[in-house]
């Protein structure tokens, strides 16, 4: 991953899949962001565009036509979940398995400040 | 309740259809011209930037200045920005001729030879020069703005600086 | 339920209602009775419910002519409210006379509820409250509201205090220290 | 043990928690051993019952009869200007310090970076000049 002259997103973990007690439901994802612990901060992040970005073996064309090994999944905060700051976020393509306890970008747009 | 009328047409009567005149964007009231924005994402992300106007499209039309941090004038979408509170006197900037028709790029000629479609990964093809006009457009505006920015000692250097997430800072708490 | 989020539980009604008139007797008598309850559905069937402990009738035979709240004249002076209540506990009936401190005569009655169900395990349905008022200072019968007349007096320290981070965002789930709750100061 | 801190009327306290969280106001009256009716009319708090637990002690206090009114109590607050004493220890500093640091825009962010490099700019300096005079 290029470093990126600025920080420009929050960060979050994947906490996993909204569930039940039994079943899980992977077209939703629970997201921690760093710095939100009640369900008024969330108020702020919904909407937000969040980025999961991960390596794959697998080259591929990514931007500006060069291959890279770089993928992202692309995907928003929906609604807070429960009352401690976490959020729910929906993928365009649901997060794998693996994702749960990785990093994502909770980016700030778009912007209503 | 209107009382209804007492004559009926027997006969269906057309309605005009109105058609669709699309009302100038309501912009949020944070953004004013003069406001500092900071963009958040595109190739200037972080830039610290002037509003000069709001076009009737719903976009913003920006500038660096160029002179200070490298952003021409261009526009902008509203929500990928985050508007400061922190405004510029502008009023000696003269932005009247900046609307939608000004940033319309010129078409790109669609017809191809098969010829230029060959050559076209062979050869460079040279760098499209900007228009002199808009060029002169920068200048002035840079001129009037660097001058407007002069007036806090630290106003030019903030706008120089690109804005960065640091550790600790959740921007939900911040007043920007 | 009751006192989470400082929402008030009970209020006090004032519910008014009679027997149905009939041709015989078109004249009835009124009652009105003052009752404890979280809202009016409720408030009209505890009437119904002391009404007809009292008196020969009941909800098929009457009816509501009114359900009033009553609010507190001055819910920001704190006052002593005696409360007296008839408990059926586990083996006997009692009648209990018991004093609150507070602002509103209805949070005292929900105090007593609190009160009486983690001394006594009584339930919301063993309890009657037969009287409800405002008692004055010298009045006051209890030791544990009687040492809190005397302004003079009144200063007392808080030796034991549980330190929390100021801000929610400062909590954690551990800690590098022991948290130290005896203040001396 | 010495205790310095006592609930009574006419202590100031902090509020801890819920509406007028981070203000000053005043015990006005105590009604238990949990509870005390607090006032803050030059603060806007607004007067109420609230838990020890939810405030914090401070070290003063002012004269006010008991059950004192929201006007006697302003009265007697600017007469004393506790609050302002109040503000002028360490713990009032600290949270003026933090209340403006909350309101600090991205401008002023930037002032305040530009503002400790400079700072440290000039420790550095005269720590070399104070290393190299050390070192002859």
């Amino acid at each position: 991953m290029g470093k990126q002259p600025v920080r420009l997103y929050s960060k979050g973990v994947v906490q996993g899949y909204k569930r039940g007690i039994r079943n899980q439901h992977p077209a939703q994802t629970r997201l921690s962001i760093q710095g939100v612990c009640t369900r008024d901060d969330v108020q702020w992040y919904l909407g937000k565009r969040v980025a999961y970005i991960y390596k794959a073996s697998a080259l591929k064309k990514g931007t500006r036509g060069k291959e890279t090994k770089i993928r992202v999944i692309w995907g928003k905060v929906i609604a807070p979940h429960g009352n401690s700051g976490h959020v729910r976020a929906k993928f365009a393509k649901n997060l794998p398995p693996t994702a749960i306890g990785g990093p994502v970008r909770v980016m700030l747009y778009p912007s209503h400040t | 309740m209107a009382r209804a009328p007492r004559y009926y047409s027997a006969d269906d009567v057309p309605t005009k259809k109105k058609s669709f005149k699309p009302k100038p964007a309501k912009i949020r009231a944070s953004i004013t011209p003069g406001t500092v924005l900071i963009l958040l994402a595109g190739r200037f992300r972080g830039k610290r930037v002037v509003c000069l106007k709001v076009l009737p499209s719903g976009t913003l039309v920006i500038t660096g200045p160029y002179a200070v941090n490298g952003v021409p004038l261009r526009r902008v979408n509203p929500r990928y920005v985050i508007a400061s509170s922190t405004k510029v006197d502008i009023s000696s900037v003269s932005v009247d001729k900046f609307d939608d028709a000004y940033f319309k790029k010129a078409a790109k000629k669609s017809a191809k030879s098969e010829k230029d479609f060959f050559q076209k990964d062979a050869e460079e093809k040279p760098k499209a020069e900007l228009p002199a006009q808009f060029k002169q457009d920068q200048k002035e505006v840079d001129n009037a703005l660097t001058a407007a920015l002069k007036k806090d000692a630290l106003l030019k250097c903030y706008m120089k600086a690109r804005f960065s997430l640091t550790k600790g800072q959740a921007p939900h708490e911040m007043k920007f | 339920m009751a006192n989470l989020m400082n929402k008030q539980w009970l209020h006090e009604y004032v519910v008014v209602g009679r027997k149905k008139p009939t041709e015989t007797e078109p004249e009835q008598p009124v009652y009105r009775m003052k009752i404890f309850a979280p809202n009016q559905v409720v408030a009209k069937s505890r009437y119904w419910y002391y009404l007809r402990q009292l008196k020969k009738m009941k909800k098929a035979s009457g009816e509501v002519l009114g359900v009033y709240e009553i609010f507190e004249k001055d819910p920001l002076t704190i006052k002593n409210y005696g409360v007296w209540i008839r408990y059926k506990s586990r083996s006997d009936t009692v009648n209990m006379y018991r004093e609150y401190r507070d602002t509103k005569i209805s949070r005292a009655v929900e105090q007593m509820y609190m009160e009486m169900s983690g001394n006594h395990r009584a339930r919301w349905s063993s309890i009657q409250v037969l009287k409800a008022e405002e008692v004055k200072d010298e009045d006051c019968r209890r030791e544990h509201i009687t040492q809190m007349h005397d302004a003079d007096s009144i200063r007392f320290p808080l030796p034991h205090r549980v330190k929390r981070a100021y801000l929610k965002k400062h909590r954690g789930v551990f800690k590098a220290k022991r948290p130290m709750t005896m203040i001396s100061k | 043990m010495g205790f310095a801190r006592f609930v009574e009327v006419g202590r100031v306290v902090l509020v801890e928690y819920g509406t007028g969280f981070g203000k000053t106001a005043v015990i006005v009256d105590v009604l238990d051993q949990n509870k005390c009716m607090i006032d803050g009319p030059t603060t806007g708090v607004a007067r109420q019952l609230i838990a020890y637990k939810r405030i914090a002690l401070t070290d003063f206090t002012i004269e006010i009869p008991r059950g004192a009114s929201s006007a006697q109590l302003e009265e007697a607050i600017k007469a004393n200007d506790v609050l302002a004493k109040f503000a002028a220890t360490s713990w009032g500093k600290k949270l003026d310090k933090q209340r403006k640091r909350a309101e600090l825009n991205d401008f002023d962010r930037f002032k305040l970076m530009v503002a400790k490099k400079e700072k440290s700019r000039l420790i550095a300096k005269e720590y070399k000049k104070l290393k190299k005079a050390a070192k002859v």
